[in-house]
């Protein structure tokens, strides 16, 4: 058994959900998603035990591109998160009356078997094609099933799907480049090319161009906003739970170990550009009237500090960035889910038309609160773990770094808590809102158990991460 | 068997089919006549077929004059279709200047 | 004496090329290049190719002169109706003439050759026969595959010039 | 055994938490808050068998449970440190947290979401212990976000009241600015040491180990920013007065006994640091006085009874903080310990007051309660009388070691600390007078309703009453008890002052100078029976104290309107701009395609020509070019 079984599942699952009808849909790709967790956590297993997972096989002979699927311990805790988020974030739109439910399913996993395909695949072109595959159901999630006028929602969704293709063409023209070199794609054939200064510059940019849209990285963040606020709230989990770590990611996977002189001398830039990232997602979301669009700048300030922690090119920095992927992946799905709870109530967004819940809704208000705290990473919540990670890797750097990107403890306090306040707290509303059910109090509980338990005990995935990123960061040195 | 090239020698042969093609891009260019320009091309073709034989005696090798035989069976088959398209042009437009057959422009 | 022979037929097939583009009337023009094809088949006869000659001469003299002639006289174009063509497509027709003719030569005239002495292989290879196999056996896909060509050539040929009954 | 004993004394207030969270509804008020209060007791109990034992055996007990954080040159481990130090603490912290909860079974009986707020305060007493009883500085630091978390919680408890939430929020944003400072500090100390645990950092400094020292003041710089956060010091104090927005037994708990003195427990921890870092204990010292002052000019006229005790409490930490910056960490610890007696003795009082009256919290509305609430009346006036530094309550010893320490060191910052105890003196004075003594001022409905409170209440406040009288036995002057204890948690010796003249006067003036105070309330108050004027009547300087420097209106101008207004201009104007740069390219593209969509002009012979160029360019590259 290897790591392409789970893809299989993923994608037979949404094959499958397309073709059970609208009804059982949601209940089939609960299943598969189920099941692909199941194989993942198994596929892990193995591999813990020391067996192969990697799955080469030929698939074209020139260009010589394989099609090759690596299981490591990088690899296969993204497998995880994204196979562990997948069925969170299904059964998070079960309460909500889908029209073509099956279409709407099945993109979902299939969204879900091309971030897994970019996160398993070692040979670049094949990484490039998941890369660009996961693109395609997100579009049509987002256009199709989005709230809000027509209109602007396709605008903003065909700015998304440009901007990002754009991107991720330059992207395509350095892997070209780097094959003409070293007549491979496989990544660790493309470590050991000896690139001059100058090819790693424009490589490094190329790449660049294609992450930092995606993550994404100011200025190139226009496009995140409005897709955040505009696509359902699925397709918002599955972008910035999983799709942005994509990028995170890939940095990690392939930009820094193929490119790193340039990542060494410019380093002051990059990390000062994911900074300022922080410190402007943080206060743009300070005054914001509506909820997603301001868990989408949180998100932006999060996920420029984890880009920040990668670029300083230290173990704690690039350990510190996996852990917050993940521990980010979590809460901010979760977050995102609290907004459609509440938008499945009140049928908005806008938070002038909220307040008074925490009085008709005691535990919602708790999980709420739990998740705004891991949000703002209160020790003891996994995203500390994370966060205090990245902040020492940036404090090694440059303690200025830490001081500044450790602004968002602040400003995150700020706008998360003042965003609760005026959301949850204050003078019961006119509008009823009923407590969550089970069912959404479930999918709660899973985010939370995951967040604290991991919180208190970070060491098995430290442990399971670190000896490959070592690995990682011996490419990044072997120039010195 | 002798080789006839070798009193002739393949540059005049090269510069024939070069000349030969020359004229028929020449023609192209110049004439607006649909059918004069397929003329052209045909002579163009031919320029082409020329060099292939040549070549071929040249290696002394039967591939040249196979690839001839499919560039005629290729040259006829274009210019079954391409007159029948300036038969329908015919048809339509009552000329076959190609000045006038600009409705694909951008 | 084949130099000779080799001149002559090179000056009747640059000349009668140039007077296929210069004939005002479109007939004319065909005429000339039935000459052309007739004296590019001398051509291939003084390779020995005599099959490829006669098929060369039924191809083009025979199909498809005659398919132009016939279009011609359908078209009623036996008359000189060109518009007076722009200075620009002169200038530009001179240039394209002048520019690929200087650089196929140069590339000729820079190219190394192969082979550095005109070889006697001795064996037969363009006879009928020899023709015969290597299209049957070597290129019999491509053969089919011009086949193929032809038939759907004829039958897009048939289908374009049918008139349309525009009101069914 | 001890592994097991710890964590009892961890999870027992966290087990209360988890009960009154899920059960507590269900179990009825009584049940739940008695629940909240065992649980508490239980780790006081605990605590005490831990004094015992390491006061006895000397050795401190470690408990290392797994590691969890992994760096690149350190590890982190989720283990306890049970010493005199945090033996101490613990001792009050659970041991005036139980009695808080005895209290608040009373206090909080009417309120609906009873079993919330013992949940809350149980979780306060699990982050306190967790903070206290840390062996490295990231345990402490949970328990240092926790507790803060649960001051949030408990500060807006009475959530429908966006003026509450407000003040909460507030409280914990601006602990973060100090959590951030302390989190650097983490930084700097784990680059350097390798480590943050106390023992390997204390051994690394006792063996002279190699460190850069400058780096090492930026650390303890670092931390004090922390402490200055979580004990309300100058320039992140405007939080603690705004805090007593929360019910009165937290007042008492968090922001006068316990969490507050985070700080101070923090910088004592890390003494063997600190001593290494002069420049930085100047700076204590100094922002330690300045508060000191500053607060208790703010308390001189303030009326609402519990914001007079808030700035009373900065004040006094003022005072601690003093201590700290001069070395004297064991004066410090002292001034903590009285300082837990008689204010939380006083807050809790004040919650009696506030009880019996009904929500009234503004002094001018009060008065003569000494006759109706004796009880209340009696330990009241020992805590104020333990405030104001009379001889032989409590508070005299503690703060007149502190003075004495600051007259020894710098003169100047004397006369600060003195000044600011005799205006001490004078507002606890003048808000017992306004309170208990003269005629109620209140409503008619008010009068007929004043009792005294119920036994839950008054028990609490006889204990701490009584521990305000003797609290200054366990350090003596000449013979410290507490000296002697903390010696092997303090890297330098104790401060000792021989009892001679000087020390005599120094006693003597102060006592002097807390009498001045009171006897300038009491003619106020008593012989003129003044009442504090309405606002609208201040004027002068004393407008300004009213209205507390104009801090917050300063910092409101200063930080946070710039910040909303940046956001605001972000928001409206540079996101437009980068939308503008990205649509500007697209735009770009599509004049250019629309400029070279007249290339194709469907005449056939450009077509050609440019086919003829193209196919010569071909050449001449493959061919040609090399």
């Amino acid at each position: 058994m290897d790591v392409s079984f789970v893809l299989i599942i993923l994608l037979f699952g949404a094959a499958a959900t397309f073709f059970v009808g609208d009804k059982w849909a949601s209940k089939a790709a609960l299943f598969f998603s189920t099941a692909a967790f199941a194989a993942a956590i198994y596929v892990t297993y193995l591999f813990n035990q020391g067996m192969g997972v990697d799955l080469t096989m030929n698939w074209i002979k020139a260009p010589r591109i394989l099609i090759n699927f690596q299981g490591d311990g990088l690899s296969l805790s993204m497998l995880l998160l994204t196979t562990a988020l997948t069925p969170i974030i299904i059964l998070a739109s079960f309460k909500n009356s889908i029209p073509k439910a099956r279409s709407f399913y099945a993109l979902i996993m299939f969204m879900a078997f091309a971030m897994a395909g970019t996160f398993l695949s070692a040979d670049g072109f094949v990484y490039y094609i998941f890369w660009e595959l996961s693109l395609i159901p997100i579009y049509f999630i987002a256009l199709i099933w989005g709230s809000g006028d027509a209109e602007s929602r396709r605008k903003s969704v065909i700015k998304f799907f440009i901007y990002t293709f754009a991107g991720s063409i330059f992207m395509l023209i350095a892997f070209i480049y780097l094959y003409q070199r070293t007549g491979s794609f496989l990544n660790i054939h493309l470590y050991r090319a000896f690139l001059t200064p100058q090819e790693q510059f424009w490589i490094f940019l190329a790449f660049f161009l294609a992450y930092a849209i995606k993550i994404p990285i100011i200025p190139f963040h226009t496009w995140q906003a409005n897709v955040y606020q505009k696509s359902p709230t699925a397709g918002t989990m599955l972008l910035s739970g999983i799709m942005l770590k994509m990028a995170i990611y890939s940095i990690i996977r392939w930009q820094l170990p193929i490119a790193p002189n340039p990542a060494a001398e410019y380093m002051y830039v990059l990390i000062g550009l994911c900074i300022a990232g922080v410190i402007y997602g943080s206060i743009l979301a300070l005054k914001q009237d509506d909820l997603k669009k301001l868990l989408a700048y949180s998100s932006l300030a999060h996920v420029g500090l984890i880009a920040a922690g990668a670029y300083t090119l230290t173990l704690d920095g690039l350990r510190g960035a996996f852990l917050q992927m993940i521990a980010h992946g979590f809460v901010v799905v979760g977050l995102f889910y609290a907004a459609e709870i509440i938008q499945r109530r009140y049928n908005t967004t806008e938070i002038s038309q909220m307040g008074g819940i925490r009085i008709q809704t005691p535990k919602f208000t708790s999980m709420f609160m739990i998740l705004v705290l891991a949000s703002v990473a209160l020790p003891s919540t996994f995203n500390f773990v994370g966060e205090f990670e990245l902040l020492y890797s940036m404090a090694q750097t440059n303690i200025w770094f830490a001081v500044i990107g450790g602004t968002t403890i602040i400003l995150g306090a700020f706008y998360m808590l003042r965003m609760f306040q005026q959301v949850m707290l204050g003078e019961q509303n006119a509008k009823l809102f009923a407590d969550i059910t089970f069912g959404e109090g479930f999918v709660f509980v899973i985010i939370i158990a995951v967040l604290l338990f991991f919180g208190l005990y970070p060491k098995p995935i430290v442990d399971f991460i670190t000896p490959d990123l070592q690995k990682i960061l011996l490419q990044i040195n072997r120039f010195n | 068997m002798e080789n006839i090239l070798q009193q002739i020698g393949i540059e005049n042969y090269i510069y024939l089919s070069t000349l030969l093609f020359c004229i028929g891009i020449f023609g192209v260019l110049y004439r607006r006549n649909a059918i004069v320009m397929f003329m052209s091309v045909e002579i163009m073709l031919n320029a082409v077929n020329l060099l292939l034989v040549a070549f071929s005696t040249y290696h002394q090798d039967a591939s040249g004059q196979v690839f001839v035989f499919f560039s005629m069976a290729v040259a006829a088959a274009e210019v079954a279709v391409g007159l029948a398209i300036l038969v329908a042009v015919y048809r339509n437009l009552n000329n076959i200047d190609i000045d006038n057959l600009k409705n694909l422009k951008g | 004496m084949l130099l000779t022979l080799f001149y002559i037929l090179s000056a009747i097939t640059l000349a009668t090329a140039f007077l296929t583009i210069f004939s005002k009337n479109p007939i004319h023009s065909a005429i000339y290049l039935v000459l052309c094809f007739f004296s590019i088949a001398g051509h291939y006869l003084m390779f020995n190719a005599q099959f490829l000659a006669i098929v060369h001469v039924i191809v083009y003299s025979g199909a498809i002169m005659i398919l132009m002639l016939f279009t011609i006289m359908l078209m009623n174009l036996n008359k000189e109706d060109e518009k007076n063509k722009s200075m620009l497509t002169r200038i530009s027709a001179v240039i394209s003439f002048c520019l690929v003719a200087f650089v196929l030569l140069a590339a000729f005239i820079k190219a190394q050759p192969v082979i550095t002495e005109y070889k006697v292989s001795g064996q037969d290879y363009q006879s009928i026969k020899v023709l015969g196999q290597v299209l049957l056996n070597e290129y019999m896909v491509p053969f089919e595959f011009a086949s193929v060509l032809l038939l759907v050539s004829m039958i897009g040929a048939v289908l374009l010039s049918k008139k349309e009954h525009i009101n069914n | 055994m001890e592994t097991n004993l710890a964590l009892l004394l961890l999870l027992a207030p966290f087990a209360g938490f988890l009960l009154n969270i899920f059960f507590g509804k269900k179990l009825g008020k009584t049940v739940s808050g008695t629940l909240g209060t065992l649980t508490v007791a239980v780790s006081f109990a605990v605590t005490l068998f831990f004094f015992l034992q390491v006061n006895s055996t000397k050795v401190p007990v470690m408990v290392d449970l797994f590691e969890w954080l992994t760096m690149a040159n350190f590890k982190v481990n989720f283990g306890f440190q049970l010493d005199q130090l945090s033996l101490l603490w613990l001792m009050f912290v659970t041991g005036i947290g139980t009695l808080i909860h005895v209290y608040s079974i009373s206090y909080m009986h009417d309120d609906e979401n009873m079993h919330k707020f013992f949940a809350y305060l149980n979780l306060f007493v699990f982050f306190m212990i967790i903070l206290v009883m840390g062996s490295n500085l990231l345990i402490m630091f949970i328990g240092w976000e926790g507790v803060g978390l649960c001051s949030y919680l408990l500060i807006g408890f009475w959530y429908k009241n966006q003026d509450y939430n407000d003040a909460a929020k507030k409280a914990f944003i601006m602990n973060r600015i100090g959590d951030l400072g302390f989190l650097i500090g983490i930084f700097i100390i784990g680059y350097l040491f390798h480590s943050v645990d106390y023992n390997t950092i204390s051994t690394a400094i006792a063996t002279g180990a190699e460190v850069d020292m400058g780096w090492l003041s930026i650390a303890a710089l670092c931390l004090f920013i922390g402490a200055c956060g979580k004990s309300a010091q100058i320039p992140l104090y405007t939080w603690l007065p705004d805090a007593m927005a929360g019910p009165t037994p937290v007042s008492a708990l968090i922001h006068a006994a316990t969490m507050v003195t985070a700080g101070i427990f923090m910088i004592t921890r890390m003494n063997f640091l600190f001593n290494l870092a002069p420049d930085v204990q100047n700076i204590i010292a100094i922002v330690g006085a300045i508060t000191s002052l500053v607060a208790a000019a703010i308390g001189l006229v303030q009326n609402d009874i519990k914001k007079v005790l808030a700035y009373s409490t900065v004040s006094q930490l003022g005072l601690m903080f003093l201590a700290l910056g001069l070395g004297a960490y064991e004066i410090a610890v002292f001034h903590v310990i009285t300082h837990a007696f008689f204010k939380a003795c006083l807050f809790l009082g004040s919650g009696s007051v506030i009880h019996a009256l009904h929500g009234e919290q503004d002094m001018r509305n009060m008065g003569g309660l000494k006759k109706v609430m004796k009880i209340t009346f009696i330990t009241f006036l020992i805590s104020t009388l333990a405030i104001s530094g009379l001889p032989p309550f409590s508070g005299f010893f503690s703060k007149d070691e502190i003075l004495m320490t600051a007259f020894h060191h710098n003169k100047a910052l004397w006369i600060i600390a003195s000044l600011a105890s005799i205006m001490t003196a004078f507002y606890m004075f003048r808000l017992l007078y306004l309170t208990f003594y003269k005629s109620f001022r209140g409503t008619e409905e008010q009068k007929h309703h004043l009792h005294e409170s119920p036994s839950l209440i008054t028990f609490p406040l006889i204990i701490l009453a009584a521990l305000a009288l003797v609290g200054g036995l366990i350090s003596l002057p000449g013979s410290s008890w507490l000296n002697h204890y903390l010696a092997p948690v303090l890297a330098k010796p104790a401060v000792h002052h021989e009892l001679d003249g000087t020390a005599y006067m120094l006693m003597g003036l102060a006592v002097v100078g807390a009498l001045i105070g009171i006897g300038i309330a009491y003619t106020k108050y008593i012989k003129q029976a003044l009442v504090p004027a309405q606002e609208s009547e201040i004027t002068g300087f004393a407008k300004v104290l009213y209205n507390k420097f104009y801090v917050d209106e300063i910092y409101t101008a200063i930080i946070v309107k710039p910040l909303y207004a940046l956001a605001a201009f972000f928001r409206d104007v540079t996101e437009a701009l980068f939308s503008s740069v990205i649509f500007g390219l697209g735009k770009a593209v599509n004049m250019l395609s629309n400029e070279g969509k007249t290339i194709q002009n469907g005449s056939i012979g450009f077509y050609l020509f440019a086919f003829v160029l193209g196919l010569c360019s071909i050449i001449v590259y493959i061919f040609l070019a090399k």
